[in-house]
């Protein structure tokens, strides 16, 4: 075997080591997009990314900040969550950003977070989720169960008189904990178990015909029946679909959403789904001009007349506006720094209210219920009088309702455990 | 709620009282002011103005309610004008006058403030409207009617109902009506003969009723409700049964459009192509183009998109097997890796050249909503359209097959290459036209799937290995086995859903799979004699 | 002894030779240069060639069954998965009570789905032995039922790819059904410590890299003493004669059923050094598509030539790399051109290139 | 799990300890007996109830026009084919249907294919090498060394198939001819007590069958032969005795002229050529 091409591999292997390791230029403020462009989760996170690069360009064309340019890193975790990972990795270590934007699925946070610790960086994270977390470097610009889920079942409660639920999901983390804290809310509520059916299907399933039926079934049981769907993504079309074919509408078995939005929709026909709910904490539709807005500069970015927009991107845009924000206020992009600057700024949202980084990292939002309309929009039926502080951790899982979040000095604790006054887990953050 | 049971029966009252076809309008003044009050009053107050508004007897009460139901009675904040929305796509919205009619063109959103409704409000609605419906000439309109009463009749309207009954001729209409009005003793009355009536009833309103008469501490009609459900109940498990075959069956049809291309190009040229799924997405994204082509005839283009998504993916397809598969003859595993490339280059192509996002695919009204067999038991009409589409493009693959003169060559080439060569058949023309033949048929599963579930980039994704199953448990190269194993494939995880739920299902159906090759490695049919062997 | 057959063979010395060269150096340029200095190797860096590692020895297993056994499995990700899987799960053992709620012994997954006990399978896994031993056993074990069904029925070619395909899939599905314990789709993640080492400090990434470049040196060797045995020249008989080799007397089935299991081994430990390293072991690991992808690294290296498949498994891995930072909106058309070209105009692979020169034709390699 | 405990025999691990395979007694005559064998494939009887006896040490050739079942018939007694009645009794000892094709292999009945079979891409020394009469378990194969011993043998053969030049080429490389050689030359690195050989001189030159007539005359005595040939002149060359098969059963039995001669035969078969 001739030693050629052994060397060859040899040397493969350390052009790769030096060419990845190249000193960033420090002038610009960087800013890494780790969302993902190919793979399953392309169909919701690219928007995403250009919704970054759209406010980056925005805030350069008005001067960036402290006088520096901000420069967008993107890369393509490819729905691949190892990748997400080692990305990460990538954006803090060789390429130095001051801050990342990126994320759409739990499992792909979950596997981000250690790095994000470890290299003490900054994550914005957009996307309505579980819960259950609160870590020093990650801000959570989506909704915690309680400012979507909660004040949902309370409207189907109250306003519709729903008193038998439908609880169905994906079979992953946020869907099983969402239903896990509604079961109990339910139950403290007084709804017999026996009221409420819960069922998980694997992602992108397509073959609903039976528990379609099964709903319908359980819903003509002679009491008002309500689903609550955690359906992911891919999975709602032919969920809807089946819905309208097997003649289950609004007004029998209202079906409520938190994961279904505009741009889901925009894949869907509609018409059948007309009265059908969700729960966001922004809706395209809301009638405020700053909302507009965003809307003719975004239509303006894509080129696209029929471009939409969704309640994450209303999220980055907070978390953005929040970052831009903490930067002037400690006049350094200090990763220390701006984590502790950033606890209390107040920036405008897109509904007409204001969003408050709270110490826990969570931000304060309004709750919207929003009915399909024909037009792949949704009309807001419903909105929690004041904006609703996010809650890391659930006071309806038994092993969560004990503790608190706080990354204010002198607490400094994500986990702190309110009964035994210890501060769980995680306290070895950021070894640097 | 009970103010509201008391509003209902007003406005039910007064309704009743109105003659048919009112051709009366009130002021516009008026109108306006009674549209102002449903604009600004709460979804409470909302329910007593529509009850003022169907009661005044307008003529264009009816249009401002269908339009308010639909969320398309609007308001211009700028004057204060109502307005009916015509076409509320976009960020212009063509808009109409309300009062007038009188078309406005199109008008920024910012300055459109739509009504709000909501669904007990539009519930609302559909019960006043279908009680003015009760009154309309059409007997199909008439029985919407009826049956939308059901389970909302309450004693202002039990009161006139047997005289609506009286002068109505339609026997179903009829029926119906009779059951809302049992409904409504049985429920509120207590009333045993009423139970008799809805003994026979699928109805779930009436079920209910039934249900919450078991509980009364009357015996008799305790009894009485009991036995009626007992047969009701008989009759549901029948039903559902055959619902649970028929779901089976279009799962089956489903598994068999995707996988009957793959028997082709698989099974008879022996090419492992994992590009098949995105040819199943072109064909799906072709039924959108026609689509987006001929804007407002969702129908048509869908017709017409049957040809071009076969046309699209089999041309894709030829394109597929001159640059690649030509060149691995012989080497069938290589093709799957080979294809593999192609099918990420075709993924990522439609991501960028069309959209990552899924697409919307409209369908046409005689595809969309079920067939009622009874009220326990309708079939989805995309489904069973989807099925008999399934065994339609299979007739077609076995005539073609069996009865033409490429049928015959294909199958010589498979058999014995080098001899069909001998014999003068052009093996690279044969080839070509097979791979196009699979190809196109999975553009045809394409266009049919794009009724069922998601157009997006990932559509193929989730057939593919599906379609592999099936085909090497039916037994590569039989179209057959592929019907065969397709079909009961969709069954046996229908059937096992109900107890074992989704995933488990599938997971068993996997592994029945894997078992059932140990037991018969060739699949269901295998193929005879000594060119099976090696 | 048969197993230091190789080490007397050049190719196997060169191989060898070119690896742990390559090993010390990453190791020298970690820790001698100064981090600004433009050869120094990042901790990034030196894990993520600790991944392309892990990914070489999965290469290298697969190889051993598709290039010398002729089974294209397309299933090698299940094994790799588990053997991940029961890394993890030894990993979050260790976690203990510095997880999110503290509970000692519940996995933070299961505490906020309300499990009250550990399940029975998690048992065991918070010692290292046990957990090191399930990366050995538990692929192989399924590698030896499955196998043993397969073989013993004569399931081959197309239909046995197909079947390993469903295989994987099957495990997958399971995988992500939370009602298994296994985490479900976020899988197992948020590791602490391996062997009382901090996973977060450069220094244990540097060992467990060294580990898995000395892993994949000891699965090489054992590859290629299977490949130059006796044994070895049976399995390439039995992969171009089947029906010849039983008529020499030989079990065909249970030739295969051997190397089968072996491989599936190696590929349950490249996936009990890979987690650690990426810090995540997902169901995801077990979808087809990532099978497949094993098998286009090992054609394009070069089938049935083990250092091929290295070739291979590191270029892909490192295109992937580079593609998806400099142009993520395009690298799945390169990665998919990268495959369509290999197998159009390179059957042989990259290998197959290098050897043009020599005589010998291909599987010949196998017994040079 | 017989795969693990075969792994676990510390005593089977070298070939020494071994047991030799059992012995095939032909103390009562024939070393091959099928009966009343009779299989169909779908329909079609391919053998029916055939009766044949074989000699030890004896060579036979069997004649029959095409699908009189001479192939299946070698199915059947190697053990690739499973009959649908009768028995095969190798020697009065061991009943061919209860086992597998490498136990009959390993009891010593080497077989020959119609369409010569070699592994193309190993070399003709390791061809003979996989052939030759050894312990043919997992672990033995893996460790077992290439003794001088084994490779007199191998050179042995490698002159008596006239394959020496060409030892350490890939058989992939040999000529038609020089393939059926090696595949004889397998079957005798196997010790066989009986060879089943399917058309033999098939694609080979005039002085190649004499060559090939010799070598299985050669055997015969020590070895029994069964030869299955189309090719007449072969056949008279070497046939001592012959049967001719017809439509899966026998139709005549005897030497060759005898044969020739019988009205039926040559109605059936020699026909065309007389």
């Amino acid at each position: 075997m001739s030693l050629k091409k052994h060397v060859k591999l040899g040397l493969s292997a350390l052009a790769l080591s030096v060419s990845l390791h190249t000193v960033a230029a420090e002038d610009p403020i960087k800013v890494g997009i780790l969302h993902s462009l190919s793979g399953t989760m392309a169909i919701s996170e690219s928007t995403l990314k250009d919704t970054m690069l759209m406010l980056i360009e925005q805030q350069n064309a008005k001067g960036g900040v402290l006088g520096r340019k901000l420069e967008p890193v993107v890369v393509d975790p490819a729905s691949n969550w190892p990748l997400f990972a080692e990305k990460a990795r990538e954006l803090l270590a060789k390429d130095k950003v001051d801050v990342i934007f990126g994320n759409w699925t739990s499992v792909s946070r979950k596997s981000v977070l250690p790095v994000v610790e470890e290299l003490n960086g900054l994550l914005f994270y957009p996307v309505q989720y579980e819960g259950e977390e609160s870590s020093e470097n990650v801000f959570y610009t989506g909704a915690a169960p309680n400012q979507q889920a909660i004040p949902a079942v309370d409207y189907l409660m109250n306003e519709v008189g729903v008193e038998r639920w439908v609880l169905a999901g994906t079979d992953y983390v946020y869907p099983r904990t969402t239903n896990k804290i509604l079961e109990t809310y339910l139950k403290a509520k007084g709804v017999s178990s026996d009221d409420i059916m819960i069922n998980y299907t694997p992602f992108g399933h397509s073959n609903w015909q039976s528990i379609v039926a099964d709903i319908k079934k359980f819903g003509s049981a002679g009491k008002k029946t309500a689903v609550v769907s955690t359906i992911n993504g891919d999975a709602n079309v032919p969920f809807y679909r089946e819905l309208a074919n097997q003649g289950i509408d609004a007004a029998d078995i209202p079906v409520v959403a938190f994961s279904v939005g505009e741009q889901e929709l925009s894949g869907i026909d509609t018409a059948p789904l007309v009265g059908h709910l969700a729960a966001w904490n922004y809706f395209m539709s809301v009638d405020n001009d700053a909302n507009y807005d965003f809307i003719d500069a975004w239509v303006a970015y894509t080129g696209k007349e029929d471009a939409v927009t969704n309640d994450p991107m209303e999220a980055h845009y907070i978390g953005f506006n929040m970052y831009i924000e903490a930067v002037k206020k400690a006049g350094t992009t200090d990763v220390d720094a701006v984590k502790d600057a950033i606890i209390g700024v107040t920036v405008p949202n897109l509904t007409g209210g204001y969003a408050t980084m709270m110490p826990n990292h969570h931000i304060t939002k309004p709750v919207l219920i929003g009915e399909i309309q024909d037009n792949g929009q949704f009309s807001v039926v419903w909105e929690t009088p004041s904006t609703v502080v996010g809650d890391a951790w659930s006071d309806y899982l038994p092993g969560s309702k004990d503790l608190i979040s706080d990354w204010r000095k002198p607490l400094k604790c994500g986990n702190f455990n309110v009964v035994t006054g210890t501060c769980g887990g995680k306290s070895d953050v950021a070894a640097n | 709620m009970s103010i509201a049971r008391w509003l209902r029966r007003l406005i039910l009252a007064c309704l009743l009282l109105v003659p048919a076809l009112a051709t009366a309008q009130v002021a516009d003044a008026d109108a306006q002011q009674l549209l102002t009050a449903l604009a600004e009053s709460s979804f409470a107050g909302k329910k007593a103005v529509i009850g003022r508004i169907a009661g005044s007897g307008d003529e264009r009460a009816r249009r401002w309610l269908e339009a308010f139901a639909d969320n398309k009675l609007a308001r211009l904040e700028s004057s204060g004008r109502f307005v009916i929305v015509l076409s509320n796509r976009g960020r212009n919205w063509t808009l109409a006058d309300a009062l007038t009619g009188e078309p406005l063109g199109e008008v920024s959103r910012r300055d459109v403030d739509t009504i709000r409704i909501n669904n007990s409000l539009r519930n609302e609605l559909t019960s006043v409207l279908s009680v003015l419906d009760l009154k309309s000439p059409d007997p199909a309109s008439r029985l919407a009617a009826a049956r939308a009463l059901r389970g909302k009749v309450d004693e202002g309207l039990a009161e006139r109902l047997p005289g609506l009954m009286a002068d109505e001729s339609a026997p179903a209409v009829h029926q119906a009506l009779e059951e809302a009005l049992a409904i409504y003793r049985v429920a509120e009355q207590g009333d045993v003969q009423a139970v008799a009536t809805l003994s026979g009833s699928l109805n779930s309103e009436a079920r209910a009723a039934l249900r919450n008469a078991t509980a009364s501490d009357d015996p008799v009609l305790a009894q009485a409700a009991t036995r009626a459900l007992e047969r009701i109940e008989q009759k549901l498990k029948l039903n559902r049964a055959a619902e649970t075959l028929y779901f089976g069956l279009s799962l089956g049809s489903v598994l068999v459009l995707a996988a009957i291309g793959l028997a082709i190009t698989f099974g008879v040229m022996g090419v492992i192509n994992m590009a098949h799924g995105e040819l199943i997405m072109l064909g799906a994204y072709t039924t959108w183009g026609m689509q987006q082509l001929l804007p407002g005839q969702p129908g048509l283009a869908l017709i017409l998109a049957i040809p071009a998504g076969f046309l699209v993916a089999a041309l894709a397809g030829i394109a597929i097997e001159r640059t690649v598969i030509q060149h691995l003859k012989g080497r069938p595993l290589e093709t799957l890796l080979a294809t593999f490339g192609v099918s990420l280059i075709l993924q990522q192509l439609v991501r960028t050249v069309i959209s990552p996002l899924n697409r919307t695919v409209v369908t046409p009204d005689w595809m969309s909503g079920s067939v009622m067999i009874n009220e326990a038991l309708s079939l989805t009409l995309n489904r069973m359209v989807v099925i008999g589409f399934a065994l339609v493009v299979f007739a077609g693959l076995m005539l073609i097959m069996r009865r033409t003169r490429l049928g015959l060559e294909v199958r010589a080439v498979t058999q014995n290459r080098a001899m069909a060569r001998a014999m003068g058949i052009r093996a690279t023309r044969v080839d070509i036209l097979t791979f196009g033949l699979g190809s196109g048929v999975a553009g045809l599963a394409g266009v049919a799937l794009s009724q069922i579930t998601n157009v997006g980039p990932n559509l193929g994704q989730s057939y593919i290995i599906d379609s592999f199953m099936v085909v090497v448990f039916g037994g590569v190269g039989n179209l057959w086995g592929t019907l065969l194993a397709g079909l009961s494939l969709g069954t046996i995880n229908q059937l096992l859903e109900p107890w074992a739920g989704a995933v488990l299902a599938k997971i068993l159906v996997l592994v029945f799979i894997i078992l059932f090759i140990q037991k018969r490695p060739r699949g269901l049919f295998p193929q005879k004699g000594r060119a099976a062997e090696g | 002894m048969w197993l230091t057959r190789p080490l007397q063979e050049r190719s196997t010395q060169v191989f060898l030779g070119v690896l742990f060269a390559a090993l010390i150096a990453v190791t020298a340029l970690h820790l001698l240069m100064p981090q600004d200095s433009a050869l120094y190797v990042s901790a990034y860096t030196v894990t993520l060639l600790g991944k392309y590692l892990c990914y070489a020895l999965l290469a290298v297993a697969v190889d051993l069954v598709w290039g010398y056994l002729g089974i294209l499995s397309l299933g090698h990700g299940a094994f790799f998965a588990l053997g991940g899987y029961a890394m993890g799960m030894y990993l979050m053992r260790q976690i203990g009570d510095r997880g999110v709620y503290g509970d000692p012994v519940l996995p933070d997954f299961m505490v906020f789905l309300n499990w009250q006990a550990l399940p029975w399978y998690w048992h065991g896994f918070d010692m290292a032995w046990f957990a090191f031993l399930m990366v050995l056993l538990a692929p192989g074990l399924l590698a030896l039922v499955f196998g043993f069904l397969a073989f013993r029925s004569r399931v081959t070619g197309v239909y046995l790819s197909i079947i390993t395909q469903a295989l994987t899939f099957a495990l997958m599905l399971a995988f992500f059904r939370n009602e298994m314990g296994f985490g479900g789709n976020n899988g197992l993640t948020d590791f602490k410590d391996i062997l009382g080492f901090d996973l977060r400090t450069d220094a244990t990434r540097l060992g467990l890299f060294l580990a898995t470049g000395i892993a994949l040196a000891i699965g090489y060797v054992i590859c290629r003493a299977i490949v130059v045995s006796k044994l070895g020249r049976l399995s390439v008989a039995c992969r171009d004669a089947e029906a010849r080799a039983r008529f020499l007397g030989y079990r065909v089935e249970r030739v295969q059923l051997f190397v089968f299991v072996v491989s599936a081994m190696l590929a349950g430990v490249a996936g009990a050094l890979y987690v650690p390293q990426v810090g995540i072991i997902n169901p995801s690991e077990f979808s087809p598509l990532f099978s497949i992808e094993i098998v286009v690294w090992v054609a394009l290296g070069g089938r049935a030539t083990l250092y091929g498949a290295v070739i291979g498994a590191l270029l892909v891995n490192y295109a992937k790399t580079v593609f998806t930072g400099v142009l993520p909106d395009a690298w799945l058309f390169a990665l998919g051109g990268l495959f369509v070209l290999v197998t159009v105009f390179l059957p042989r692979g990259i290998a197959g290139v290098l050897q043009r020169r020599r005589a010998a034709a291909g599987p010949r390699e196998a017994t040079a | 799990m017989s795969f693990f405990e075969e792994l676990t025999h510390r005593d089977r691990v070298f070939e020494f300890l071994a047991p030799a395979p059992s012995p095939v007694d032909v103390r009562h005559g024939p070393i091959l007996y099928l009966e009343d064998v009779s299989v169909s494939f779908d329909g079609f009887k391919a053998i029916n109830n055939l009766n044949l006896t074989i000699d030890d040490g004896e060579l036979r050739c069997i004649i029959g026009p095409n699908g009189a079942g001479k192939t299946t018939m070698m199915d059947i007694i190697t053990g690739k084919t499973r009959p649908d009645t009768g028995s095969v009794w190798f020697g009065s000892r061991h009943n061919l249907l209860a086992l597998s094709e490498p136990d009959i292999a390993s009891l010593g009945i080497g077989r020959k294919f119609q369409k010569p079979t070699v592994f193309e891409a190993l070399t003709v020394f390791e061809n003979l090498e996989l052939a030759m009469a050894t312990d043919k378990r997992i672990l033995p194969t893996l460790t077992a060394v290439m003794t001088a011993e084994y490779r007199e043998r191998i050179d042995e053969v490698l002159a008596l198939i006239g394959l020496t030049g060409l030892r350490d080429r890939p058989a992939g490389i040999l000529s038609h001819g020089q393939k059926q050689w090696l595949e004889i030359g397998m079957l005798l690195m196997q010790k066989p007590r009986l060879l089943l050989v399917d058309e033999p001189v098939a694609g080979m030159t005039e002085q190649e069958m004499e060559r090939t007539a010799e070598l299985l005359t050669g055997l015969a005595g020590q070895q029994s032969v069964v030869v299955v040939e189309h090719d007449m002149g072969f056949v008279r060359s070497i046939a001592r005795t012959v049967t001719v098969l017809h439509q899966g059963s026998v139709l005549a039995e005897g030497s060759m002229d005898e044969v020739a001669n019988d009205p039926d035969v040559i109605r059936v078969y020699l026909g065309e050529e007389a």
